[in-house]
């Protein structure tokens, strides 16, 4: 496999598998598997140790590329069984891929007990604002608005800021990036999967093929162009006056927090209830 | 202490018995125990090391009992947000290795719906206890009801072939209890343990085993080099090694249509081979598969046909019915699904009448009416109750003296 | 060969069906136009002519033909950013130095 | 087939009755004899009405719960009203009269105590009546051993509440004495 | 144009018509359209001004279609958060007074089956459109298969009667949702239609009547005054006036099990009674709930039981068997639950063959066997199929052939 | 009635429904109870607009005993009846009444979409710490190392700051009060109705009888004094040192925001597709 | 019959139970030791006698029975605050002036 | 029973084959004939397999997939392998050689024709290659009349597209004419 270009990422990828991927020309989810990739190529993590769970849709359709431990589950439903996995195995890196649709609307009720628990999975949330995989319709992230399918007249209802409702669940690592920003992202899965406890990265993404053109927001560069212009990173917003904020992506490590990891809490507890049966 | 003559009859051939034979028999503790206690005990007994639950009324001693003592024994205990997530938690822990349990009641049961079905069609090795309350909906929920025999073999949309226990006692919910957890790791599948809330919260002299008689299935690991390995590797009965994640076999799992190696296809074929093999590890188990109790059949010309709590009650009846000269005989499922065709059919083809009394509105019958080709509706007589109450020995005992 | 699988797949994306085995991807040999001493390598089996890569090249180091595809316009230009590696959504270019 | 003993504890939640009823099953095993325990208790586990069964037999049990009952006790006048017309011929009916005001059935076998009012008076509150009325029953019916009663209060009961309970135990049997008849 | 002969006797006595014949034939639109399609025009045109939903292929455009239409007559379309959540709110949504469905498939129907349940305790009218596909599980998303018919009347848990439509053809979705939500007001239920996916998908020409043809049937208001009001007052058929939130009566509606009044109750006697209302607003009303097609059976000698798509390979195969001389026919559900047990019955009494072919591993058959007890089991003939490809006429006419 | 205390109390609720209601001796769920209905009667509302809808727990339980239009729905889906109710009948007034387990746990979902819409809902959540109706398991709102049925070792989750997570999904009011302090719980109660889009009432409240008795917390009396001497006003949060706030429950209206409120939102949609529509 | 009542019901909540009719709630009379002049009334029926209206009256005007019912025992102290009205989780009691 | 009229338009996702199969129907339903259209395709829709079936006929049509084909086009190669043994004995093959390169089986009927290099080159982009070869279909068979459909095209794209697909239309038919044997 000499001459084959990004030797990091196809030493990684299941080579059986079919290649080009699935996804539409231009899709973020492919950087973003890049980035994942990257970031666990960067820290040498033993593969056979990376658990790789997501739930249904085009951005959960990622493990099955990627040569780890892959589940693919349920919609909405992959943090729970990443719960069970972390908890019999907690010495494996979790890793959930999920999107904005699977993770908010069917899923958001895993999404804040996990934040609670702070137990140690790294959540990266695809958000493209829209559902992709069943064709352009409304997502708790599509913005107001905006076009889908199943909001033909724009979209009436608010979005939802997914770090703030992270964090007001307790998520002790919050992080915001886009798929322009692979450096970024990829700095920050590291950031995410080196954390002791929940994490979340929200990584904004480009759906060109669907939310694109329903929304005439042109091709893949200029979606990207898009994300690189109205983001401006955490660093700068206090810099910045408020109407300059206003409307931008945020971008960077809104929370990191130090609190005791779930699993952690179960290893004591265990210890502690047999020390006590031991007297 | 004089012991009423009980022929069990096992038709299954190949019967796994969970407990063997214990031979310090008088050394065994006597306790009394609630059978959802019992359930607790037979979990930890048979090995299982993870549960995740949601609580809710008759089942949540099971949870109770397991959150204390899963830590005494480097088990995991965790208590999810709701059913949907347990189902979920307890087939991602599985998959990674443990033994898994959870248990719920009705409308637990119907959120989980979802889940069990990923469990099947993943071929991943869990245990539902569905501790059955009075339905439909929040219904009666100390009350007791047998409604949901169908919907534990048809509650999941497609095609999924099940599994599911049904115990008529403390003791056996314990040992059934067993007996799920090892089908579920046989057969790698999610298996159902149906209990009657009168079942669970009933307290009996139980004795216990020594932990050393019981006899524990756990999945076949693979051998073979994780090159070689195929996650769906039939061998003759349709029962494929196992493996963990995170022990070097790097493989996928998805709840699509998937090919032996667990990867997602549409080919006809392939699609066609995974739900045959869906299929064909029940149907070609069945005699491993189904238990069930003939009692009293021998000479008999009316049998009851009855599960779990009803069928003590047709016990009562048929010594009652006996005393008086009545030739009446009970046949009992311990295997409720896969329904245990060929016994049932064999079995009832000398009696005239056949009696199904069930806490429902009619669920069994419906199965015995299609086994009976021979008997004239009228000969097949259904005793239903539906209020929250049992159905009492006197119920059956009228009718047996109705139909005599 | 590269040529013609090139132009063979133009606008053709196939997945697994019936009775055709899957589509067996080889990775033995990369098609750049250009020997591979190119300082920019460019697998055009899996390119989805998406434009990114030729979009964000800081340097103008990629054209994009006709059909979309990107190629290497002025090998001269790249700097190894790495940049159309990291943005490249099929993993189909690389400009890295180390590869 | 051996003779099923039947009881019937009946009242509303929270006067005990379940443990009652447990501590009765318990007695039994320490007796090697067999026995189950039902109980029935409404949706609210506390206030509703409660009822618990126990039958002891030397034989298999067939059916759990007690369908006519060789003895039944009750603490309120709703359970004692529901209940009555399903005693045995022979069998013994036990009533706490501090709420019992109406019998509608009364035989040799009937026994009338104020068990709530007593408790409350001799040991301070009213906590006590399930295991003084139990007592009581146990004494009377001679269903079980006192010994097993004992031994199944103390192992059922917290150990800061055993020597109460005792107290209650050896109170009920006393009035078994006072009421023998 | 030439017809092809098909007599189309419906069974039911009293038949509603959803389309009344119209007068004025030739100005009616032909128009093409999906199945998908037919089912949110029919939706629309029985009234139905509520729908609440979450996106699944392959239902999704009956959500697009109805997100589009809602809003120009004065109807409310709402994306909730899940399944879960759409059921809830039809339901919540009718009891207000809404006419409502709600669109999913297999996946979302399992997560569905806890509020279905509550629906059909409260008695609340709505209507659940499940446009199949291949499962368990997430299985073959675009791929068709018939393996929920059993889930759709045992999915929920405790028992709770069903009522079923099953249409084979794009017009028939259109007239058959009509149907299913008329028949939702009337008997204050939950109606599930089962669609095909390749039903959902398909284009057909529909000529659709006036909609002044249309027959709706809504609930009936109590004329009472509100202190007067029962929530389940049943009339002789068990079918009550059922007020709405909001309009002068303050009725309570829990899904406990409940009085007359919709108040909780443990008493015996009124859950039997509850029970029993349930069961019998269906078992009492069979001749006005079910239909059946009965195609080419008065000589027949064979007989095809198939519903929705793999009816029509079966009528493909009867054209081309008759042709070739062999006698037989197709019945057809098109109500599916409750089962026409005495139309089956009848039906089949003449025929010494029956085949039954389905998507499934066998879910009609269980059925059939029940209600041919003159048939050996060897005259009871299977065709299954579950690769997420159809049964196709030549599958059918291969059968046929054999058995003839 | 002439004589009977609480005449307006008594004029709301249901005479043929069985009192003393079910609730054990001392619970809050009575006192919250009297809160909704003093505010309700404070409003002079018609009655016959007043929606109230709860799912399964003891607090849930709290419809049947009004004389509203009332409904007892499932665990945990409350809000989405409620959703589809208003959405149907915008000018109800509809009241979720739920339990911390009810409405944070299984239902938790709903919570937050419910708050990302800004539906005009007034959900009053009876947060007591634990699962009453089912007998003292832990809830998401169980606090660090209390002791439930199901964590009979204490608890090791950190357990929910439901305030945070409501507005961290967006909602619009949020306000925080205790069964002890009744005339603010009632007050809050008044502005959560008249606020014209979500709004969530959580109300400290005491089970004495599962709760308090598994955590030693002594009789109702005991459990409303400390309600009363470890909650502090919002309004004296900021006058305080920090060591102060520590461990404390905030009370007040943490957030009132006008925001477009969902239902208007769809009125006004309705009107524009119309409008084009007649062109 | 007031205290009739009362005594009869201690300890004992009736709930509805089968072939017993619903227990009908009189609340026609208030039992309130003293006459109906008291200051504050209390409905026996219904307290379930917790202790929360003598814990937290601002002026002691109530007092604790033995059984832990309530009752007036400085009617003069009443201040009319409500506040017994508003922390009775039965509605059993009111200080209420206008009632 | 009358005959049905079977066809197959097969390629891949993305090819508008089901688009063309939606039009075919519609200017059968203008000529006042029956008709049905099906379409499979892989779970993502856009790239994987995709073929539409239409059925025309002038009685009811009962399986309203096509089984065996009057007509096939093939758009693809991988489509043209898996369909073309199930073509009728007389019917009409037509492939985009553009794509398709090895025909296992060639008849009088078969029509190879590089629709999308045509597309590309006649008007500017492949996307009207579906347009094209549907009308190349329908003038070499007959099964649906001109006028209707470019009917059902004009109904059938959006506005701002009619005229460049009624290009193609007029394309594909001059065509037909050129290949016409
Ligand atoms: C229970 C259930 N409901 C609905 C679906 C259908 N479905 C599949 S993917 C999806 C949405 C995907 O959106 P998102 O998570 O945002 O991912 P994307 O495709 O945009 O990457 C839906 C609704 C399903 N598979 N299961
Ligand atoms: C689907 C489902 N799961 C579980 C239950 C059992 N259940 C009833 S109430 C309840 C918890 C109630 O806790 P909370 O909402 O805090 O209310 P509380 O009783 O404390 O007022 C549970 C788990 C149920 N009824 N339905
Ligand atoms: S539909 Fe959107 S999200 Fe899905 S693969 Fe295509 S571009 Fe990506
Ligand atoms: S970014 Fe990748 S897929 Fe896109 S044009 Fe460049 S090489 Fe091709
Ligand atoms: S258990 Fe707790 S919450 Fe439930 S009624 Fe009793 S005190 Fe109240
Ligand atoms: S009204 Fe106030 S002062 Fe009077 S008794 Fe009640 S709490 Fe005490």
């Amino acid at each position: 496999m000499a001459n084959i270009p990004q030797k990091i990422i196809h030493e990684y990828l299941r080579h059986d598998k079919k290649f080009p991927h699935v996804w539409c020309s231009g899709c973020s989810n492919g950087i973003v598997l890049g980035g994942i990739i990257r970031a666990i190529a960067d820290m040498q993590l033993d593969r056979d140790d990376i658990m790789m769970v997501s739930g249904i849709g085009c951005s959960s359709r990622m493990p099955v590329y990627v040569d780890f431990n892959t589940l693919h589950t349920l919609h909405g439903r992959s943090i729970a069984y990443a719960t069970g996995i972390k908890l019999h195995k907690p010495h494996m890196k979790v890793i959930v891929v999920t999107g904005d649709g699977d993770c908010t609307a069917i899923g958001g009720n895993h999404l804040i007990h996990a934040a609670r628990r702070n137990i140690d999975l790294t959540v990266v949330l695809i958000n493209n604002n829209i559902y992709g995989m069943t064709g352009g319709q409304c997502s708790p992230t599509t913005p107001h608005e905006a076009i889908a399918t199943t909001a033909p007249y724009g979209n009436i209802e608010p979005d939802f800021n997914i770090c703030n409702l992270a964090m007001g669940a307790g998520a002790s690592f919050v992080g915001r990036t886009t798929a322009f920003h692979a450096i970024e992202m990829q700095n920050m899965i590291k950031d995410a999967i080196i954390h002791p406890g929940f994490s979340m990265v929200e990584v904004i993404s480009a759906c060109p093929v669907i939310f694109g053109r329903l929304n005439k927001k042109g091709g893949a560069p200029d979606m990207m162009k898009a994300m690189r212009d109205n983001s401006i990173p955490l660093a700068a917003v206090e810099k910045l006056p408020p109407e300059k904020v206003e409307g931008k992506i945020i971008r960077g490590i809104l929370r990191r927090d130090e609190r005791p990891e779930y699993c952690d809490e179960y290893a004591k507890l265990v210890k502690r209830v047999q020390a006590k049966e031991a007297k | 202490m004089p012991k009423t003559k009980t022929e069990k009859t096992k038709v299954a051939a190949v019967k796994e018995a969970p407990i063997k034979e214990s031979p310090k028999k008088d050394n065994r503790k006597v306790v009394l125990m609630q059978g959802n206690e019992a359930v607790a005990l037979g979990a930890l007994d048979a090995g299982v090391n993870f549960f995740a639950g949601y609580p809710i009324t008759p089942s949540t001693e099971i949870a109770e009992i397991l959150a204390a003592e899963l830590p005494k024994r480097n088990g995991v205990f965790v208590q999810m947000e709701d059913e949907i997530a347990s189902i979920c938690a307890i087939t991602g822990a599985s998959l990674a290795g443990a033994k898994t349990l959870t248990a719920t009641s009705g409308p637990g049961f119907s959120l989980m719906q979802e889940g069990i079905g990923f469990a099947k069609i993943t071929e991943t090795p869990c245990v539902v206890v569905n501790v059955q309350r009075s339905g439909p909906s929040t219904g009666m929920p100390t009350s007791p009801a047998q409604g949901d025999i169908m919907q534990a073999k048809w509650g999941t949309h497609g095609d999924a072939p099940a599994i599911v226990l049904y115990p008529d006692s403390v003791k056996e919910s314990y040992e059934l209890t067993i007996r799920a957890v090892n089908l579920s790791e046989k057969y790698r599948t999610c298996v159902i343990l149906l209990l009657d809330e009168v079942i669970g919260h009933m307290r009996e002299a139980v004795t216990l085993p020594d932990i050393e008689n019981v006899r524990v299935i756990s999945r076949i690991k693979p051998t073979v080099p994780p090159q070689w390995y195929k996650h769906y590797d039939e061998n003759q009965k349709y029962l494929s090694p196992l493996a963990s994640y995170g022990e070097g076999y790097r493989f996928h799992v998805t709840g699509l249509t998937h090919d032996s190696h667990g990867f997602p296809t549409n080919k006809a074929s392939e699609a066609a081979d995974m739900m045959e093999r869906l299929r064909k590890k029940i149907s070609h188990n069945i005699r491993d598969l189904v238990q069930i109790e003939s009692h009293k059949m021998e000479d008999a010309t009316i049998a009851i046909f009855a599960a779990g709590i009803t069928s003590r009650a047709a016990k009562s009846a048929v010594a009652a019915a006996r005393a008086e000269g009545i030739k009446v005989g009970l046949l009992r499922p311990l295997t409720i699904w896969p329904f245990p065709d060929d016994a049932v059919r064999r079995m009832l083809r000398n009696v005239e009448t056949v009696i199904v009394p069930e806490l429902n509105q009619g669920q069994l019958i419906h199965e015995i009416q299609r086994l009976t080709k021979d008997k004239s509706d009228s000969n097949l007589i259904a005793i239903q109750r539906v209020n929250g109450r049992l159905i009492t020995p006197n119920d059956i005992l009228r009718k047996i003296k109705e139909v005599c | 060969m590269s040529k013609k699988v090139e132009k063979d797949k133009v606008g053709m994306i196939i997945r697994e069906e019936d009775s055709l085995e899957k589509m067996e991807v080889e990775i033995t040999e990369v098609k750049a136009p250009g020997d591979d001493d190119s300082p920019v390598l460019i697998y055009y089996e899996w390119c989805k002519k998406c434009g990114i890569c030729v979009a964000f090249c800081p340097t103008g180091c990629l054209g994009r033909k006709a059909d979309g595809s990107p190629y290497v316009a002025a090998p001269e230009k790249c700097i190894h950013c790495e940049t159309c590696d990291r943005l490249c959504p099929d993993f189909a270019i690389t400009g890295a130095k180390d590869r | 087939m051996a003779k099923n003993y039947e009881i019937r504890l009946s009242g509303s939640g929270g006067q005990g009755l379940i443990l009652a009823g447990i501590i009765l099953a318990r007695a039994a095993v320490h007796d090697k004899r067999r026995t189950t325990q039902t109980q029935s208790y409404g949706p609210e586990s506390r206030g509703g009405y409660s009822r618990a069964d126990v039958i002891i037999s030397d034989s298999e049990i067939y059916f759990p719960e007690a369908t006519s009952f060789d003895c039944l006790l009750s603490l309120t006048q709703e359970a004692c009203d529901k209940y009555i017309f399903d005693i045995k011929e022979q069998g013994v009916l036990i009533v706490d009269t501090t709420f019992v005001k109406n019998l509608s059935l009364v035989s040799d076998n009937t026994y009338e105590v104020p068990f709530t009012d007593i408790a409350q008076e001799k040991l301070g509150s009213p906590i006590t009546t399930n295991i003084i009325s139990l007592s009581f029953l146990v004494k009377i019916t001679g269903v079980v051993k006192p010994e097993s009663l004992k031994k199944a209060i103390e192992e059922s009961v917290k150990p800061a509440f055993v020597s109460l309970n005792l107290k209650a135990m050896e109170l009920g049997f006393e009035l078994a004495q006072q009421y023998k008849k």
